[in-house]
């Protein structure tokens, strides 16, 4: 589904990502993982289209995304889910939903994907018209996978959804990501936390500096002596 | 002081703050496209006036039948100007924005003076020297009509704003442009559009308010330092606000040069705005 | 090689700079006043840019220190007759008490960089109609200083001698300026100007150093008003306490360069001779015609390079060397 | 007297008849500076003085130029001052020591004739300032226009001779445009007016950039005064006379001036309906009015309108006309174009009452220089309106109309 080559990206004339090679295969749950600036965001960011790579190629179902912007990854059927919990924060999580089905191709659907949404985090339809800024971290958490969802894609992509969350909450936003994922969502998971990440994916690419140093079954990497090495501290 | 009086001067300074309001509301829509802060806006409104002058000179098009026209014309000069010049600027970021307006200023004023000449001008209406008299109150016409005018465009901007797809857009590209970029937001092309409505109320205001004002190029800085000082006094982003303001300024200058003279009328505006910004620096209605 | 890059770094703009600078002294006098007018705003400038540059704080009530050094000393030099040389100083003096005062205020209240430049924008216009209307300062007509013709009391009988004063106080504020850019300070008040709660986060004392950019900036500013006072030998709100000239004065320096230190130097010494060849070649033909092309320039400057020429030059040096250095590496 | 020296006599006379035969080798031409906007808020003005400066210098070139210098001609070296105090400045240093000019004709307004002063002074080259209302500080330095000391005791007088008329006068309140010559001429007309015995009961300062004159109508209107002075401009005339139509405040007598009561543009500016309601019963105090009996006026009207048949000859251009016959006269009498010389003489002009050189009808009578540079024997002129056409009243020696007085039959 998603097919990445050689990419070169970066902020400037500085390039963080030197050739990446990695692939989607539709209904996979992959991971992503490695430490902090190894160039997760990087690499999420150019395949939404928010960073115009220098070099490589993005094809997605077939055609090429590369550089063409984020508008034209969310038409391709890709969203994805910022770290940091990037809420709108003036606005209500209706608002906040509403939004993330505001593309053309979502928008058709936005009441029913609603629906969906409420059923999936029963909170966010407690918490309707309250204003983002105003909720915990979990919640805004749920509120921007569930904005993602809003944009009906096909490849959803997260970056760190577990990163200052507490252990339950934790779990109960895998939970929800391994339920979208056997209801057939293609899941590109992007975490620091490799136990956990490898533990729900099917497949798993270890990135560092920029570069992909490994790849196979989330259970193999997860019991690789490479990886339990340079990850030591988080086993 | 009679009490006739004072209620006189109390109701045309509220007209004249719902003018004041007017004016603000496309500065606040402006405003909140990428937070650019537009120190050429009186003189779009100024060009807005020359255009109702023009057009009344070459087709006797009374102003208020040329509203709707100066609208979509100013809607698409604004559209344009944001695509070419504003949104390549603002990309540096908001204070070369607001250089940059500063650098309009002198285009436009210069442009006036250019085609127009210096002369003071003033632009017959249907409404001119009509007034509406209800004892003991006497109310101008064009100010009656600019007074409602601004109540009713800040309650569509409200609707438009807070209840429709293209109102969550712009202020979803306010909070946070990169999660509204992955939303699938043309970025560009909603600001553009937002803009470009911004400046087409102005080419709106300028007409239905032509008959009140007399015409001279350098006109447009003291309408924009009122408009600002509303915006910012109201709460940057709030049209309530903008409108509460805006009737504040207006009742506060009026009563201040009636009862105090016309320089402490003058100053009253700047000495509000100083202590409003420095107790309540997000304004009266302004959010966090 | 570090020495080399030194010289080309500082010592170049200055040769070119004072190059520029004299060159009027070996021509007419009509030379010599459009020079001490172009110094002039490369004096205010320079001044601004400390706080509006440097320090990133959208300052408009700089026409607030510039009516303090034209007025004290003018004021100063009518009643008790003390000589503007003395004068200027006290000008400064308060012209930095109230730049003080200002900064403590954004400070204390936490002021958003837009609500700052609203709010001196604000006592800017209170400032005007407060001159305009007490009697003591001349009102709107205005103070003349007597004539005294004598050097002492700041008057001279040639244009030269003014040329010289003003190039002197330009060459005092830009060494001023540069020290400022590269010392602590600087580096501290760009830190403030990059994101003021990180600044403050790691131990920079915000406010002393808003207060000190702003106090040396209003000064600076207060001897620029002295000089003009004393060069027009009279004072009058509209020239000395409109917000008409710091709108000039923000605009030469952004099409110079907003930050830097050459780019106030450069943005009056290109705009303000131009203006006038455009007044001069334009200005009778129809009005308006040449402040509109002269708009039009600085909106077309602002466009391609926002941050300014010496930025523009800047990048367009950066974008030689790499290319050459790109095709060294070919060669080689 | 002896043959020889007859002979040498004639010889002498005969010399000098052959030299002025041959004048163009021996006239001298005379340089003359003109420092007037051209472009900025003035500009509009400036050029239109320009014009009447032109107009003159080219008839008097053609008629043979200045004789006492030997048919010279006048070269003008016009330079535009932006309408900014600092770019006078400039320019008058330019014009002084680089084109070196005999005198100049300006600068336009009051700021710029005190960024003029100090330069003038120390080049010792004279100028004379046209619409300045300052006293001049310095004997290098005249003006055409009335001070506005002069302005404010033009409406006590006007005052006196409305009472003269049978007007009831005993309150007056004043509005002034809060600049230097509101401020000048409400405080003179407040002192001039209190030493006739009419109570001054409020003098009300307004902004020049006003955008609405109804709560300052208000004011006046609660003071309940028998006459009213405004001292207003052009725009902020406009938004009090509207504010009085709409307020239907016009009972009291209304002075007022200047271009907001006499500006030639007002009547059309306004429309009929309100200049009707305000105008007609006012009294403009003004510079200028074409209906002034001077045969200089006539004159001048007539040649303008031959030179520029497409242009309004509007009080600019009479006062560019009157400075260069001014000047004219004042080279005449000088005979050099030394700088200082023609200075003085331009300081020692006098005209009679209806001298041809006359055009301004503020120069009613004799006229002389006085010790000041200002000028002795102007008087302000009061207009009436009257279907979109001026008509003086005041002073009655150039007056072309009877005044209407409100109260009075």
């Amino acid at each position: 589904m998603l097919e990445i080559s050689g990419l070169v990206s970066g902020y400037g004339r500085i390039s963080i990502l030197h050739g990446i090679d990695l692939r989607v295969e539709k209904g996979e749950l992959v991971a992503l993982v490695g430490v902090n600036g190894a160039g997760k965001t990087t690499l999420m960011k150019t395949i939404a289209g928010l960073i115009r790579p220098t070099a490589g190629r993005i094809a997605f179902e077939g055609s090429e995304i590369a550089g063409e912007g984020a508008e034209r990854a969310v038409a391709a059927g890709i969203a994805l889910v910022p770290e940091g919990r990037m809420v709108f924060p003036r606005m209500t999580v209706w608002e906040n939903l509403m939004l993330g089905g505001v593309h053309p191709r979502a928008r058709p659907y936005r009441e029913a994907t609603l629906e969906r949404i409420f059923d999936l985090f029963p909170r966010l339809a407690e918490r309707r018209d309250q204003k983002a800024a105003t909720m915990s971290g979990g919640e805004q958490q749920m509120l921007v996978i569930g904005r993602g969802l809003m944009a009906q894609p096909k490849l959803l992509i997260l970056d760190e959804p577990s990163l200052g969350l507490s252990p339950l909450l934790v779990q109960e936003t895998y939970g929800a990501l391994r339920k979208l994922n056997a209801d057939g969502l293609t899941i590109l998971l992007a975490e620091q936390n490799v136990k956990l990440s490898l533990a729900v994916s099917n497949r798993g690419y270890v990135i560092e500096n920029g570069k992909i140093v490994l790849t196979g079954a989330s259970s193999d990497l997860a019991r690789d002596p490479a990886t339990r090495k340079a990850y030591l501290g988080r086993l | 002081m009679s009490a006739e009086v004072l209620l006189q001067a109390t109701v045309q300074g509220l007209q004249m703050g719902a003018i004041y309001a007017l004016i603000a509301l496309s500065m606040t829509l402006i405003f909140s496209v990428g937070g650019l802060l537009n120190f050429a806006h009186g003189d779009f409104m100024a060009l807005a006036m020359y255009g109702a002058l023009a057009l009344y000179q070459s087709f006797a098009l009374d102003a208020y039948a040329a509203a709707p026209l100066l609208f979509f014309g100013f809607f698409l000069l604004g559209f344009l100007m944001f695509r070419r010049l504003v949104q390549p600027v603002l990309a540096a970021g908001v204070l070369a924005g607001a250089q940059l307006t500063l650098g309009l200023v002198f285009v436009q004023e210069n442009f006036l003076l250019m085609v127009f000449g210096g002369d003071y001008l003033s632009v017959p209406t249907v409404l001119s020297n009509k007034n509406l008299v209800i004892p003991p109150l006497t109310m101008p016409w064009p100010l009656l009509v600019g007074s409602l005018l601004a109540v009713v465009l800040a309650a569509i901007l409200y609707v438009v704003l807070m209840r429709t797809d293209f109102g969550r857009q712009v202020r979803a590209i306010t909070q946070n442009s990169d999660a509204a970029a992955l939303m699938g937001i043309r970025i560009d092309r909603v600001q553009a559009i937002a803009f470009g409505i911004g400046i087409g109320l102005l080419g709106l205001t300028g007409a239905i308010i032509v008959a009140q004002f007399t015409l001279t190029p350098a006109m447009g800085l003291d309408f924009t330092l009122i408009a600002l000082i509303v915006m910012v006094i109201g709460g940057l982003g709030s049209f309530a606000g903008s409108m509460i303001a805006g009737a504040i300024i207006g009742v506060s200058e009026s009563l201040g040069s009636l009862l105090y003279g016309g320089t402490v009328g003058a100053m009253i505006p700047y000495a509000i705005l100083v202590l409003v910004l420095l107790f309540r620096p997000h304004g009266l209605m302004g959010e966090h | 090689m570090h020495d080399s890059r030194l010289l080309s770094s500082t010592t170049l703009p200055w040769i070119a700079f004072l190059a520029v600078a004299l060159a009027p002294l070996a021509m007419s006098s009509s030379w010599t006043n459009m020079a001490i007018l172009t110094l002039l705003f490369v004096h205010l400038c320079i001044a601004w840019n400390l706080v509006g540059g440097i320090a990133g704080q959208f300052c408009i009530g700089h026409s607030l220190f510039l009516a303090a050094g034209a007025y004290t000393s003018t004021l100063l030099s009518i009643h008790l007759g003390i000589t503007p040389w003395i004068g200027m100083f006290a000008g400064a003096a308060l012209a930095a008490l109230i730049g003080v005062f200002i900064a403590w205020l954004s400070f204390r209240y936490e002021l958003p960089p837009l609500s700052f430049a609203l709010v001196t924008i604000a006592l800017a216009m209170l400032g005007y109609l407060a001159i305009s209307s007490i009697d003591f300062l001349g009102a709107s007509r205005g103070l003349t200083l007597p004539v005294r013709g004598t050097p002492a009391m700041y008057q001279f009988r040639s244009d030269t001698t003014y040329y010289v004063v003003i190039l002197i106080q330009v060459i005092i504020a830009l060494a001023l300026s540069m020290w400022l850019y590269h010392t602590k300070i600087g580096l501290y008040l760009r830190a403030v100007r990059d994101n003021e709660r990180a600044a403050h986060a790691i131990g920079v004392p915000v406010l002393k150093y808003k207060m000190l950019a702003m106090a040396i900036s209003a000064a600076l500013t207060a001897f620029g008003g002295t000089f003009y006072a004393q060069y027009l030998q009279y004072v009058e709100p509209h020239t000395f306490a409109g917000i008409n000239i710091v709108i000039q004065i923000i605009l030469l320096t952004v099409v110079g360069g907003t930050g830097t230190v050459w780019g106030p130097v450069v943005g009056p010494m290109l705009l303000v001779p131009a203006g006038e060849w455009l007044r001069h070649s334009l200005g009778g033909s129809l009005p308006g015609v040449h402040l509109l092309v002269f708009g039009v320039l600085l909106v077309v400057v602002i466009r391609f390079a926002p941050d300014g020429l010496i930025g523009a030059f800047g990048r367009a040096r950066q974008a030689w060397r790499f290319r050459r250095g790109a095709t060294e590496v070919v060669t080689r | 007297m002896s043959r020889l020296s007859r002979l040498a006599a004639v010889g002498a006379l005969a010399l000098m008849t052959g030299v002025m035969s041959v004048a163009p080798s021996f006239a001298k031409d005379v340089k003359i500076g003109v420092l007037m906007p051209r472009t900025g808020r003035y500009a509009e003005t400036g050029l239109s003085v320009v014009r009447g400066i032109e107009m003159v210098v080219n008839n008097t070139n053609a008629a043979g130029g200045i004789k006492s210098l030997g048919g010279g001609k006048i070269n003008l070296v016009i330079a535009d001052n932006g309408s900014d105090p600092t770019k006078t400045s400039l320019e008058a240093r330019r014009l002084m020591s680089e084109e070196k000019v005999s005198f100049i004709l300006g600068p336009y307004s009051t700021p710029e004739a005190q960024a003029f002063m100090p330069v003038a002074d120390r080049y010792q080259v004279g100028g004379v300032g046209l619409q300045t209302t300052v006293i001049p500080t310095t004997p290098y330095f005249s003006t055409i226009s009335i001070s506005a000391e002069g302005f404010g005791k033009a409406y006590a007088d006007a005052v006196k001779w409305l009472i003269s008329k049978g007007a009831k006068i005993n309150t007056v309140a004043i509005t002034y445009a809060n600049n230097d010559y509101g401020q000048v001429v409400s405080k003179t007309a407040a002192a001039a007016l209190a030493a006739q015995g009419v109570k001054v009961l409020e003098s009300i300062a307004v902004e020049p950039s006003v955008k609405d004159m109804t709560p300052i109508v208000l004011r006046v209107k609660s003071l309940a005064p028998d006459a009213v002075i405004s001292v207003v401009y052009f725009q902020d005339g406009v938004l009090l006379h509207k504010a009085r139509f709409n307020l239907g405040y016009t009972s009291p007598i209304w002075l007022g001036g200047s271009a907001g009561f006499s500006d030639d543009k007002l009547w059309g500016t306004l429309g009929k309906e309100v200049a009707e309601k305000t105008l007609t019963s006012s009294f403009g105090l003004a510079f200028y009015s074409a209906d002034g009996k001077l045969p200089g006026l006539k004159d001048a009207l007539q040649k303008g309108t031959a030179a520029y048949p497409d242009k309004v000859l509007d009080q600019s251009f009479m006062f560019g006309v009157q400075a260069a016959r001014f000047l004219v006269q004042a080279l005449e009498n000088a005979g050099t174009d030394d700088p200082v010389k023609v200075n003085a003489a331009f300081r020692g002009l006098k005209f009679k009452a209806g001298d041809p050189a006359i055009v301004l009808p503020i120069i009613p009578g004799d006229v002389h220089y006085a010790e000041d540079g200002t000028l002795a024997g102007t008087s302000a002129i009061f207009v009436q309106w009257k279907d979109g056409a001026k008509h003086t009243v005041y002073p009655e020696a150039v007056a072309s109309a009877k005044p209407i007085i409100e109260g009075v039959k």
